[in-house]
């Protein structure tokens, strides 16, 4: 395992602190937690708190910010946060407007979060909650515990908190929280697998011709293992499945994220993008944004996700609202 | 019957076979998870160990619940709150006992099933924990109703619980990350199922220890 | 060589095109060159060409805009471009108040450049240059071709980019960039090399174990290569290279940018940044801001680079000054 | 002496071995710069092969020119300017002409060494492309001032350029990438040294078949 890590064991701990160090503008810690709220605490709104397993960086502490998250809470590399944690970020962000909590849908994340709330709700703290679960690779059915939520949750971020910011309610942040979820799909695939510093060895093996399609974001299987191919044959394959099920009119308009999971140059990412923008425009999808970058990574891996999001105008207006955190600037 | 002094030999002796299996356990994640289920399980034994000092002259409610609350704020993911809440609801079972008597043990391992059940949402034959943990549980009450020593019955309760593993290998995930997998986590062994026979092993070992 | 191309005669067009495509609202291409300029052009103002080999995305296309680059030229990987395309850059951006060429020291940019000022200048266009050279990990002596510019050249993209925005003289633009390369200085390090698409195959190789440090942005080696060691004890012998050649005093205020090479994610620059810090905090050094990402990349290689720039007022100013582009943005 | 034919051979003898001789070109620029050399010649070159029929029909200086140009618009990094420039200055040095002397020959290399040296501000012994360059132009002079023919003049040239391919492995890096190596780019032979000596093989094998 090559690594910039001193001590496996601490790496969440050097991580939050070398992003507090380096944008005291942005974020504080909360003191003995992994929580990360805004330097400025922003009162009279709904609060929105993120979270999950670290090694997604920037999610979820590069989003907290003007017009995004108020606080992210990390856990250990690719394990959901505790409990604990995540009622620490609640009570720090509670401006008395109530919290949203975005949770993605993975058993551990919803079992932490859900007894968080329990502990605020407890305490008088009014919290609701939203799953993200755009990742069409995996099948909704009776028979799993449903999509899980990948990149897609950046939108989420973004959007909902630019309702909040606006000053909208709970239930109003909540419900155009949904709507992004409703109309965001996502699906990725992976070159080379990532190390997580506790395991120290790869968490799964591709061989030097091989890539892994419908990969998740701590290098879950996805639904195929195949031979390389070039990347517009890859993008033409993550395209089918990701239109086939959100299924896109004519007219219609999209805000398109092409994430890298951590290993992967700009270069890559914008040679996906090219092939991304020519199938909308064959089938006359108007792109309104295009993201092209790290957002949802998953520590060293190689690889990347393509998101698209449906708009409707009031989607429109609150992804060009202005945001300004480490990972996410918009003006 | 269990004295305190079982009781926090069978937390010791399972802690240290959370930290000996640390590998094996994030091995089989590794193929059907996120391949840390043993980092944080043992994460989770090294904070109760690290905890335990300091609570270990309590009741044994207060001890059970100190485990328990240890687990959920160290662990994490999805076992962090399933462990987490089974220590406690066994705790809460049995409330300011300083010694357990056979059917005090019974009822702290139904409740405790009962909260894993309640947070987790699963049932039997879903390739979880409770696969291994519901024959166990079953096989004690099966063996002291037919008159046996708990140690005896804890071994019937282990053998049923690698049973209850075996019988993850045959099955589709149906709960938890490994569900994502559909059709290709059979013939792979539930991590989950495999930790809490670890348990029942531990709880074996003890009280054969002990001899009751 | 796993990568997402199509064709490696073919990749740095089509990044272009799939830059271009996600970003219309920021950049344009010159049709029929591998020249990106701002997509509006600014008019009455001093304008900056900057460019060199691709493979360092978001270098140098992605900062081009609002108080940055007005204009980018991408060579093939790592190769610097060739005069014809530099000039075609020159006419594309003149807005007749003369035109500031920023040229890494390399030998290869230096030529290129220098011709097309040449042709430029031979059609009547006012043109100038800077050569960065913050690289403390080459020895800037007669017997070489002085200090190469790596990842510090950023920094120059900014504040002179600001300088020119607010409507400063080509002769002044050439003097603060000239103030920030008299007071920048980097050093890098690479655990994994990098793999030029047409090359096929690593640029260098490093057993399981090792790294090189004082690594060139092109995977030219360093001063040493070393049994690998914990991020602190790394960033302790970069910082005191850089420190040995810079030599802040108490009291001195400096940027940082921890600038990650391409495969190397957020969470080990932030493990980095957290002992940069501290080494700095130590000597009394006030850090006034931190820039923490991928600035200067070498396509796909793991590795990171420090970069100190001691600031006076001027240089606080314009480092802060609005800049509006794809990979940097300052409100 | 040579004619346009012989002066358009050439240019499509010394391309087949820039595509041929990539990867060494490649590999010998990986030890000590930025593993692009025998990419770069080769682009460039492919570029000149489908730039020249257009300009066939011209004078050799218009030839010249035009691959120069075209090595200058498509090779990049050091080595594009610098072959480039040598293939304009020599075109520059036979203006009009339609058939070279040896003279003419001669005045074209200086020419072209000049360039060179103009653009890289380099000279003998810096580990460039001037140790094969040099050397092999001072062979052709002596040879042709010793009266021999060009053809036996271009092998010891050729003789002359490998001599000093071999003496850049004796010697520091000043210019280019390679100088950044101080001492570690001792041993290592230099790519663009290596792909100026390829020039003059071309030219020996061209003036051997033409029989000058
Ligand atoms: N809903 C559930 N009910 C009971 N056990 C579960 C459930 N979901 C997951 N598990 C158990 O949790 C184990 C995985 O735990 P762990 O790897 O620590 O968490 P995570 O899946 O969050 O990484 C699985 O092997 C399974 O036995
Ligand atoms: N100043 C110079 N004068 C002459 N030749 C030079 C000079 N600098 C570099 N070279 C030659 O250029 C070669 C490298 O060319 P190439 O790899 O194509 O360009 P780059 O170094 O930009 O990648 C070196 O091997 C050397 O022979
Ligand atoms: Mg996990
Ligand atoms: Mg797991
Ligand atoms: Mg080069
Ligand atoms: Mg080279």
């Amino acid at each position: 395992m090559k690594k910039f890590i001193n001590d496996v064991e601490n790496v969440e701990n050097e991580m939050l602190e070398g992003i507090v160090l380096a944008h005291p503008e942005y974020v504080a810690r909360v003191e003995g937690f992994d929580v990360l709220v805004r330097a400025d605490k922003k009162v009279g709104k709904v609060a929105l708190v993120s979270g999950g397993g670290s090694g997604h960086e920037p999610s979820h502490g590069g989003f907290v910010g003007k017009g995004m998250l108020d606080g992210a809470v990390a856990g250990s590399v690719f394990t959901s946060p505790t409990p604990d944690q995540v009622f620490e970020a609640i009570k720090a962000v509670d401006a008395g407007e109530g919290v949203l909590l975005v949770i993605k849908n993975y058993t551990g994340d919803i079992m932490n979060f859900e007894m968080a709330a329990e502990l605020a709700e407890a305490e008088g703290i009014k919290v609701a909650n939203v799953v993200t679960n755009d990742d069409v690779a995996v099948e909704d059915s009776l028979y799993t515990t449903g999509r899980r939520g990948v990149a897609g949750t950046v939108f989420v971020h973004k959007i909902a908190g630019a309702k909040a910011e606006a000053g909208a309610s709970l239930e109003e942040v909540k419900a155009t929280a949904e709507k992004v979820i409703a109309n965001v799909r996502t699906m990725g695939v992976a070159l080379k697998p990532c190390t997580v510093p506790a395991a120290g060895k790869p968490g799964f093996e591709l061989s030097e011709d091989e890539m892994e399609l419908g990969i998740g974001i701590h290098g879950e299987p996805g639904t195929e293992r195949k031979p390389i191919q070039t990347a517009d044959e890859i993008v033409d394959y993550l395209m089918e499945r990701i239109l086939k099920d959100m299924d896109p009119k004519a007219g219609d308009e999209v805000a398109v994220m092409i994430n890298g999971a951590g290993a992967t140059p700009p270069m890559e990412l914008y040679i996906l993008n090219r092939r991304v923008q020519q199938i909308l425009a064959d089938k006359g999808v108007k792109v309104f944004k295009t993201f092209v970058g790290d957002y949802m990574t998953s520590i060293d891996m190689a690889g990347a996700s393509i998101t698209l999001l449906k708009l409707d105008a009031e989607l429109k207006d609150l992804l060009l609202a202005q945001a300004d955190t480490i990972g996410f600037k918009m003006y | 019957m269990a004295t305190k002094a079982e009781v926090l030999d069978f937390i010791r002796v399972y802690a240290d076979k959370m930290a000996e299996h640390r590998q094996e356990l994030t091995d089989f994640d590794q193929a059907i998870g996120d391949g840390d289920h043993g980092i944080n399980m043992s994460r989770g034994f090294k904070a109760v160990m690290e905890k335990l000092p300091t609570v270990e002259d309590k009741n044994i409610d207060d001890i059970l619940k100190a485990v328990g609350m240890t687990l959920v704020s160290t662990v994490g993911g999805a076992s962090g709150p399933l462990y987490g809440t089974a220590f406690m609801k066994a705790g809460a079972a049995v409330k300011g006992k300083e010694e357990l008597s056979n059917d005090d043990i019974i009822l702290a391992f139904d409740e405790a099933v009962g909260g894993i059940q309640f947070r987790g949402k699963a049932v039997e034959g879903e390739k979880t924990i409770l696969d291994s943990m519901i024959p166990a549980i079953n096989a004690i009450k099966a063996s002291i109703a037919a008159g046996k020593s708990m140690t005896d019955a804890l071994v019937d309760a282990e053998a049923a619980a690698w049973g209850g593993v075996e019988y993850t290998k045959t099955i589709i995930a149906t709960k938890g990350r490994a569900s994502y997998l559909g059709e290709r986590s059979i013939g792979h062994q539930d991590p989950g199922a495999t930790s809490m026979a670890y348990a029942f092993q531990a709880a074996r070992e003890v009280a054969a220890k002990a001899g009751n």
